[in-house]
């Protein structure tokens, strides 16, 4: 799946992302939401809250529950996807909530719940990654304070050659996959999960790389925010004028 | 923000206003709002859409495979409808396997394609009594801004209309798959037309608001033959039998009106 | 399906109901119930309420809550039915209590729900209908208070001729069904559903034949529930002669 | 009304006259309400029966479709109890799946029916190994006044007893059914007689009243030999191995006299 | 399956028990516990409880809820079980619960429950009965007082003999199998279950084998009870001592 | 007992202790509690083992079947992993389908066996594309007292390493089972080795109190040639690179002296 010089199949170099587009504000109803594309794959995420809990013997005294689903559509994959959460997605939601909590100031909404729904429209490969980039987004559209941003990117080792932002043959066919979530500012980790097998050597340097891709994420999270308030600034500018 | 649920004073307003024979909008009561239809967005799918109504946003999408014929038709292929109302489209929606909404919601849109026999099932027979083409509607609401029923049936046809199928070859009763693609074969153009009964008012088209102030609401399935295809009232209220037969009326102009958007969409 | 005489497969003429025996209170455990035959549908239908709503926090501060379930038996069709409930029987539920919902005074019985349980014991085309017609009676036998009954019939086309009341085969079979429900003294339609292939002046045509329809069930509604009390009548004063 | 749970007062009444050997509704202790038994009223089941127990009343259907055979059971064909508490039988039951008052109900008809080898099952074979009859029987409680497990085990024989299953020809391992029918094999009529413990009398056919008052449940069924083909203790009481002892005694007579009506019904 | 000297599969005399080893306090976080291997049959139990009650509107006034699980590991059995519970499952749940009832002061902990929990980790017939006499080894582990202990045993008949506590191809291929529980200081019979096909005067021979292998377990359980109260004794001494 | 939360007060000490380089029960922060490993207790099952972590109890066993292939995968066997999470083990566990802590275990676990192609799949193949010996593995937790990762893994490993399967003869595509059994070719052993991070130190084998306390857990699957094939970082904090690079070595090491007790085990 590497080429005699060194690309890709999706020609690529080993270093490289795959086109990115982030978009901010995307659903009316939502309190927050973010839309991503990575190559081909498609992410929706959506935050509702801080809001009343239901039933409300869930609720904890100091702080805000997270509550977190992925999901994806029947139609994001090549087989028809059952509707039913699996096993799989129940697990990412899991990992995808435990990436983000230590971004939120859960303890300034006390009683409530933060709620975040992504929803996996296409999947390539990644969708994990970009969930939690859509959904970090979707958490500072909502208003919600958070310590950091959270940007998410897989490295592994596909053909023997190190590469970032697996796409979903290279994950299949590749040796070895590790989606990663950083919080840059922080300099902490908040997702990690790798399969395949790498020798330790290899781990550190596919760490790195991961970490290097969630930088570049890191940034483009920061335009799309900014895209939205300058989109704001211009409407409500137009407003004002007309 | 959380809440959407409309508050009694903004409930009056919008009841009185359309009394008047207008809108909060400014629509007329038979006017749908703006719609934007764009085709192929999920490159996996066979065949997909997404369908803007005002704010009201929907995707559907459209898989293929293949599988055994219902014993009753051995010689048609099958397909089926499926909502769901994600809960990143309101915060009314909760996780879980589809409620009644979502489920009398995909039993409309799969009637208006049934009755009007919208695919010619009889072209996705491969092999009679055993393998036929078997697809799968999925329509997905991402945001809830009222009349989900139009925007998924315009969704679903827009995405079978949008549908590719591989081509098999057969030998002996064995299928192989080739790297040919064919069109799904479509012959009809359902287009279902919502009213909601405000007052004595039948409005077309209503947004999330006015859904929370109808007393009823009424689709009208109508093909590309002026016929009547499906129809079902919603809603714990009742309608006159005259107030159903305007509605009927203005349906067959909408359908029309819509059709053509659709097909436009498709160039 | 239509003779050359013009009678249907059971020998009815096309604006014909099929032979129909209604009788009220016929469960002692239920607060109303009804049973009813229409040609070889049987339809049992029970009222519980207004009664104390489980769980509590559903109840609404203004109005009862009215609930439906229809059901049909395992042994109800052709080939046995697996009990749990169907897409159909989910829908079916909403649209008989949406029915239902315009003839009560929700309004008297704030805080409770009224229950509606409609069980198909043998279904030969009709049974939302049958069914609506037989919880109508229910509500009435349970003592709710009414704006009017609610009578229900279907009229369709069937080898290109409007027909009165469906049987099974004419349903599938034929070209076009239409389960209505009328509340004749508010002259209004509660119920309307329609599926297969008509014209407009088809639609206005087989409209009036199911509005005709109903009207007859109508009286037979109400002949149900007089024979009932003449029953009562007749027991209190057998009681009261011995 | 919607409560029909028996009041304290009741309940010590209800007590009472049994200690003294009698019962509120004037049956002696061993005594069955009166029992009405008809049969074939689901014209569309292969076999079906009503059974009123006082104003418990409970229908049975049979369906039967062509599966396979268990692979322990080649030779045999298959049948299966089910039981549905349907709510509108009492205001204590509840939509949903079975819960564990059904589950054991279906259970304890099905092991009378099953031990007493009611159904001659290898006459149920018709392709060894791969096609059987299989035979569903539905027990639906629709009104429910006590006893629901003697009602249901009458109605679920009567609905045997009363079933006709369509001919198959076997032609090269394929079977193609034909337009006759033949009546089920029934070989053995076993009978459930329950039992409630109060104070320390065993009553016959506890009515609902009564239930909420015993003890203990104790159901016996019986077949034609005067064998016991099924136990089942129920109820969080207990007895002494006196008491059970009299009570299969009690059980062989009472099984005798409700076969004769069962029998007799499908004269 | 009975040998021309009147043995069994096994190598029993008709009358005979299999081995059976019992201990108590097996498992540190439950609050009792128990494990038995009757034969090769083995089942463990646990209790937790007296405990409050959630959802707290299932909650008593006048005393404690009793809940019981029956469970078989997937791996129990020659094929393997799912591990949603089965009918079966459930009604073993249901029979056995009541087996241990009449021996509980529940009147003494009002609105609260108490949990046991039965694990079939390996079942070779008489899982029902061993449960139960583990289960009431836990009840008593957990000092939870009882108006006696509960044993159980089953007896049956196979190939004309009558024979006491079946193992599984005994159960499976004999002609009738009596699960029994029974309570030898009150002489009440708790569980009772037959199958199969007895005289009466054979269904009297099959109790009383039943209830003198009750009475044989009995005198096992409090053995291990013992057991542990010298365990306990010891350890504590030994605690002293050092 | 019945809550077996921890009081603030003792979290408070755990934390205390463990910033001092030091443990309440004594251990080094990389020392794993007593490791026992029984294998073959469940005759009935294929392959069977329990661990004993401490006061954590764990029992796994295989069951063996015969199946179909996945399509993308004719030439090999497949196996799942199952883990429950009973409620005898702990108060906080109740019936039901497993939640997402059991599902997440079984998961852990999975990826540890599969990346390290632990089982050679390729020898689970009867006839290609059709018959292949399907493996499943479930694991019970019997006592929660913390880490059952690990305790799964290793469980799960001494058990397919205890496993015998039947072996079959295949005629024309048809398989029969012989009375002979083969152990299951396992090629690999995969060792979990989880860390709670509390404080800023890096613990191995937490106990139930001190994950009350951790903020994130890291588990790292080392196989036998001390690569790494599985990671997963749990619960709601976040970890420094340096951290995580330093318990990946440490966890080599680790893996290395639990593969030594498993390999002995079953000597």
């Amino acid at each position: 799946m590497i080429d005699e010089k060194g690309l890709r199949t999706d020609g690529r170099r080993p270093n490289e992302l795959r086109p990115i587009k982030m978009e901010v504000g995307v659903l009316s109803n939502a309190d927050g939401s973010a839309y991503i594309e990575q190559g081909k794959s498609k992410v929706l995420a959506a935050v509702y809250g801080p809001r009343e809990l239901h039933p409300r013997h869930l609720a904890l005294p100091d702080r805000a529950i997270l509550r977190c689903r992925y999901h994806m559509a029947p139609f994001s994959v090549e087989e028809r996807k059952s509707p039913a959460p699996s096993r799989r997605e129940i697990e990412l939601s899991k990992v995808i909530r435990e990436a983000l909590e230590p971004a939120i100031f859960l303890e300034k909404f006390p009683r409530t719940s933060i709620d975040i729904f992504i929803e996996v429209l296409q999947a390539d490969g990644g969708t994990r990654c970009a969930g939690t980039t859509a959904a970090a987004l979707a958490l500072a559209d909502a208003g919600i304070p958070m310590r950091d941003l959270v940007a998410a990117c897989a490295a592994g080792k596909v053909d023997g050659v190190l590469v970032l932002d697996l796409n979903d043959i290279e994950d299949k066919e590749g040796e070895a996959d590790m989606p990663v979530s950083y919080m840059p500012n922080l300099g902490l980790i908040s997702l990690l999960q790798m399969d395949g097998s790498l020798t330790f050597e290899e781990f550190k340097q596919v760490l790195n790389l991961a970490l290097e891709g969630c930088k570049q994420i890191y940034k483009l999270q920061k335009e799309a925010l900014k895209a939205k308030y300058v989109a704001i600034k211009e409407e409500v500018e137009t407003c004002l004028q007309s | 923000m959380s809440s959407i649920m409309t508050s009694k004073i903004r409930q009056r307003q919008i009841y009185q206003v359309i009394s008047s024979g207008k809108r909060l909008d400014g629509r007329g009561l038979t006017d749908y709002r703006p719609i934007k239809i764009e085709k192929g967005i999920i490159e996996r799918a066979e065949g997909s859409a997404r369908v803007l109504l005002g704010k009201t946003e929907v995707i559907a999408g459209v898989k293929v495979e293949v599988g055994e014929p219902f014993p009753d038709r051995p010689n048609e292929g099958t397909f089926t409808v499926n909502s769901e109302l994600v809960p990143l489209a309101s915060p009314e929606f909760e996780p879980g396997p589809p409620n009644e909404d979502a489920i009398e919601l995909a039993r409309v849109v799969d009637r208006g394609i049934r009755e009007s026999q919208a695919i010619d099932l009889e072209k996705l027979c491969l092999v009679p009594g055993k393998k036929v083409y078997v697809i799968f509607i999925d329509i997905y609401t991402l945001n809830h801004d009222g009349n989900l029923i139009d925007a998924s049936a315009l969704a679903a046809l827009a995405a079978l209309m949008n549908t590719k199928i591989p081509i098999y070859t057969v030998e002996n009763g064995e299928i192989r798959k080739t790297s040919e693609y064919m069109p799904l074969p479509i012959r009809n153009y359902p287009i279902a037309v919502t009213f909601a009964n405000i007052g004595d008012k039948m409005i077309v088209d209503p947004w999330l608001e006015e859904e929370e102030v109808m007393s009823t609401r009424l689709t009208v399935t109508v093909d590309k033959d002026d016929k009547i295809s499906a129809i079902q009232k919603g809603g714990g209220g009742a309608l006159a039998p005259q107030q159903i037969l305007e509605a009927v009326c203005i349906a067959k102009e909408k359908a029309r009106e819509l059709r053509r958007l659709v097909v436009d969409s498709l160039g």
